[in-house]
């Protein structure tokens, strides 16, 4: 297929939009019963870099990981029960959105404690780097994680032990409600504090794909070839609340006009326009994807409402391995 | 007088605090946003400026030790976590500088300072936002922990906190905060380790605390029915721990059953039982029982989650084998529409 | 059989796990340095490479994540603390991830560490190198608890727990290095929990764990010459606990003395003494009782330090008032010139 | 007096060097019985920095902080106390040498959890700020607590509300028996890592007393003018064993010659001969300083060995305040 790669970008940032705008839809349904935290309008970060992992190459994520969950090739029917809390899910209903995990695909976990998957992605690129495996484990993280010890901590020990680590900071300025003038002092970059423990760093735009996507392919070059970690920071923003289904601009936490602002560089609609004027896809083609992940949407989601709950004894298996 | 929420009752205390002693500072994630940590910090910011009144970036181990340092050198900060989970990234400066500080100094520094955990629970919170782990800070000398189960309390043992020149550890559960009860307006105190009477009774003796003291309220409403007379002890502070109120019910009703907010192997439930056997053993009729959250983390579905937290109905289990008394539990707790990880909405006290 | 240090012992263990399986590290503070933790690590980077057998940098939490993520790619860890302190750093890492990750995903992925923490104890260590802790991590479904009391034990259960696929809590006492035991020099496991009767007596049941079975084992030696027969059981490990052995040996002897080696409210006590009343408590015949650390905490001078620790006389003081036999302690324990703040070199073992 | 400052700075290293070798000279007699983590070597750093500050400034420290205590005007008599555990020590025998404090004298604590007095110490300065105190406070820490997550999280709180604040890190390259390489990255810096957020920083020699002195001069100006904190990185070099009275080079942990190297930049000789050189002292003078010094010692030791013991009551004391 031509111009295969440029299609999938936009194909896996549209099915992400829409699968979350589903969930944001349905939602009031009261049938995923657990919080939610939906990454519309950061897209662009997820599919520009995971587009570059091999299946095999390890994904971690933390509260807001439905995207990073599915650009890294995790199964939509799993995901969607664990939402709505089926023994069908890909953590049986036990995890909910905020614990999604699909082993087959290289996605390894994400939990909601802010920056507690940061070292465990260390030492999980440490093990690929003693076996002399050449995966690479990438880790999400939001600019609030930057703020908890464990950060630097982490980025300490892949600089002293070169694991082959891709740490992906989207700064999408908030955490929760919270500016990062309420919480980091005006000096401080993310990246910098990166550069300081000696790791390579880049910066760039994290609603343009094509920056990200290339910007990835560097950094893995670089980790690949020269046995060290990196650093990406991509600015972006989210448009719904923090958590929840529903926007909260209303609510007047950040500057009037900067979420339009953001949604006028939305990264789906900015990357079309630059794929159809490059004629790389078309508007039919464009609305047969759209049906095309309207259906596998619309099964997903089937499957996940027609499935069971968990029987009862599963609620006292897996404390422990025997 | 007015019936309030907890919710609200919090954020009296808190106002109350702020008002009343310039040294009062409030910190934590979330204070001054739009949803105010539950409704308990709203417009606080507003009112004392954001010099006394602020956010804070998501460092919560260094936080901690901030407003010990702070504490230090005139003031009385108030530290707020949304869910008790984020606290265990500060445990060191808890549970080895705040707690032992006094101690380590032979007295000549301490730290007033509170810190407010929220206990989460239902709607599919999951394993690391559902924890309780009372019985954690309780077993530190050095710190007090208080668990108010309704509006009354929360005001006049959070003002009591913030007053207390010793590092308290305030618990707040989640389905407390939309319960109501009467508040005066003004501030007071409610003394802390003086446990409540929450009900009499002469059958047996229910301890509990948190959120769990609704649903032994709600059990000894029912068996009442039944001609079983269930005393109902809120222990309103889990150290320092009332001990006399405890085995004064014990010594009447002689039987015992512990109503545990967390969960039961080296937890409340197992300190109230030793207290008593090692007390008042010969008054017991008896073996005490303890019930708890299953011994597990916590599910996030509602399938699993519903038999995950124990109820009313549990309660009502226990206690019925306990007297020998035969009662048809499915009658005296009818099976409702009301999904079970959501607060009951008849939970709406004054209790 | 060889005798051998109880510190020999871990040594050992560890030389056998690095033996055995090349997936297991050990990672931490000083463990390749001329001290090697108490000996327990020396020469184990020689042997086996420093990339196998390392020290690491001060970021107890980092790095109690890392070992979870390397023990989900392949690896099997041993993390080691030279203070229990040290790892309240890392109490977010170690309760709301490695203890509940198996739990989080359903079973697909679980963490096979051990984290080794000595309990500090004597020779002034103060108040932030003195705690025991245990209760706390055995209150955490998820987690095991191993707490050995002689270097037969030791080495057995240091082998399992590195063997086990769940993240496991290991606590030596640092007054227990110095001690002997017949131990074979081959790898063996000590399963764990499996409590062991470490004494058999009728007359009353000590329970006990870690260095506190050392006291209780002296205290059942000096009352034994008074008619006094002593049962004590050492717990080996406190999560799982082996509920059977402590109901067997109480249900026998029908009373119970709990020797604590931490705080007794909300710990390891207070949960035997609730399983024990609980279960049986038509067979017990007087209240049970607990010892442990004084509640406070750990003061550094030997003055006081003298007193917050629980010994042998303070048990044998409990069991002849709970028999009514008046024993003269004194002569019993005469007063001896070793100072208190060090191990006792007449505990040498075997036990 | 002439010269005063300089002599002040003389007389401070060399009588914590004395009161130090004689507590590792007694230390054999097992009367001071807890661990003691002598700074012999590194006292320019104690001395150079808290000779600027003011009575009224706080200084914080940790497990290794006898030199800081007494740089800080802080009793001896109390402090010998305390490490044999009487009850005129400074915390009445309850802490022991790890946990020193002068209130008086403005030492507000120290503790052996490393790291640990880093937000504590920000804490305290922030609340001068608040106060609009014109104090500052100084925390001592090692290259060690800056691979602790809590020393970043301080140094951002303390940049975003710019408190009074002087760090002061005393790289002595080692933690314990490890040296800086295998816990640090050869790229990172420590002053790097500070100035990342932010912060202003200085670098320097930590045995050039002269050189500690000026550059506290020029931090404290810079802290009290713009309201902001910094932080200084001075290299020293530990002489004797990290915990306990003896030498250890013979452990061969450290690089052949390392330690003879620093020996003979010991900060008081070379300070001594400069001083001696530029006339600002005499050797008389000097002789006299030894002997002021040494019968201050004795009196002190005596003080400490013929206190007594506190009474059992003191164990249930200070659990809480009523
Ligand atoms: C340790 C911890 N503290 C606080 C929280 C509450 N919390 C959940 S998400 C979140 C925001 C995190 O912000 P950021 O890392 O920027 O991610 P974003 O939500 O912007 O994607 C916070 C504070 C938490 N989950 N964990
Ligand atoms: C959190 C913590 N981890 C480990 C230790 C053990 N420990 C005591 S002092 C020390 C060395 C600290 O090195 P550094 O900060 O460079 O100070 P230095 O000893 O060189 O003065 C260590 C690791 C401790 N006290 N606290
Ligand atoms: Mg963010
Ligand atoms: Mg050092």
């Amino acid at each position: 297929m031509l111009n295969k790669f440029e299609k999938n970008l936009y194909y896996a940032m549209l099915r992400i939009r829409m699968v979350e705008e589903r969930i944001a839809e349905l939602y009031s349904e009261q049938e995923m019963r657990c919080p939610v935290h939906l990454s519309i309008g950061q897209e662009a970060v997820a599919v520009g870099v995971c587009e570059h992992l091999q299946k095999n190459d390890i994904v971690m994520s933390a509260h807001r990981a439905h995207a990073h969950y599915l650009a890294k090739g995790g199964d939509l029917k799993a995901m969607l029960a664990e939402l709505y809390g089926k023994s069908t899910g890909c953590a049986k209903g036990k995890g909910g959105s905020m614990h999604l995990i699909d082993l087959e695909n290289g996605f390894f976990a994400a939990v909601p404690i802010v920056g507690s998957t940061i070292p465990i992605a260390v030492g999980v690129a440490w093990a690929f780097k003693m076996k002399k495996s050449t995966n690479i484990v990438t880790v999400f993280l939001g600019d609030g994680a930057t703020e908890e010890g464990v950060f630097f901590e982490s980025l300490d020990f892949a600089s002293l032990k070169n694991v082959p680590i891709l740490f992906v900071c989207e700064n999408n300025f908030y955490s929760v409600y919270s500016n990062l003038k309420v919480r980091q002092a005006p000096q401080r970059k993310i990246s910098v504090l990166a550069e300081s423990h000696g790791i390579k760093t880049f910066t760039g735009d994290g609603n343009d794909v094509q920056q990200v996507s290339k910007m990835t392919r560097e950094a893995i070059k670089f980790i690949k070839n020269m046995n060290k970690p990196v650093f990406i920071e991509l600015e972006t923003f989210r448009w719904l609340e923090h958590c929840g289904p529903n926007g909260d601009d209303e609510l007047g936490y950040r500057e009037v006009g900067e979420l339009e602002k953001w949604i006028k560089k939305c990264p789906i609609e900015s990357y079309k326009n630059t794929i159809i004027e490059k004629s790389i896809v078309t508007e039919t083609e464009i609305t047969q994807m759209i049906e095309n992940i309207s259906s596998e949407i619309n099964d997903s989601f089937n499957f996940a409402k027609e499935s069971v709950f968990p029987k009862l004894e599963l609620l006292n298996q897996h404390i422990y391995k025997d | 007088m007015r019936e309030i929420k907890y919710s609200e009752a919090i954020l009296e205390a808190t106002d109350f605090s702020l008002e009343n002693d310039p040294s009062v500072l409030v910190v934590g994630l979330g204070v001054p946003d739009p949803k105010g940590i539950f409704g308990t910090t709203s417009g606080l910011q507003e009112k004392y400026g954001e010099h006394r009144v602020m956010d804070m970036p998501l460092s919560e181990n260094g936080m901690t030790g901030i407003i010990t340092g702070v504490s230090l050198n005139g003031f009385r900060p108030i530290l707020t976590h949304q869910r008790v989970e984020f606290a265990l990234l500060s445990i060191e400066q808890i549970v080895n500088q705040a707690a032992k500080w006094f101690y380590m100094n032979a007295g000549q520094q301490n730290v007033p300072i509170v810190i407010r955990l929220i206990i989460g629970r239902g709607w599919g919170q999951g394993p690391q936002h559902a924890q309780s782990l009372e019985s954690w800070f309780a077993h530190i000398p050095g710190l007090k922990v208080v668990m108010p189960s309704n509006s009354y309390d929360a005001k006049g043992l959070l003002i009591s906190s913030v007053e207390d020149d010793n590092p308290v550890i305030f618990l707040e559960h989640r389905w407390l905060h939309n319960t109501f009860d009467n508040v005066p307006s003004e501030g007071y105190r409610v003394p802390i380790g003086e446990a409540r009477l929450a009900r009499k009774g002469s059958d047996v003796t229910i301890v509990s605390h948190s959120y769990m003291v609704l649903e032994s309220l709600r059990c000894a409403d029912v068996l009442a029915e039944h001609g079983i007379s269930v005393e109902v002890v809120d222990l309103r502070s889990i150290r320092p721990l009332d001990s006399k109120t405890v085995l004064n019910s014990v010594s009447k009703t002689k039987r015992l059953v512990v109503a545990d907010n967390g969960w039961m192997h080296f937890g409340v439930s197992s300190e109230i039982i030793s207290i008593v056997t090692e007390n008042i053993f010969d008054k017991l009729i008896c073996a005490p029982v303890r019930i708890g959250m299953n011994d597990s983390p916590s599910p996030s579905t509602r399938a699993l989650a519903n038999h995950y937290y124990p109820r009313a109905k549990n309660i009502a289990e226990v206690i019925s084998k306990m007297l020998d008394k035969t009662v048809d539990l499915n009658i005296l707790f009818p099976k409702t529409d009301i999904p079970l990880d959501v607060p009951d909405p008849s939970f709406r006290g004054p209790f």
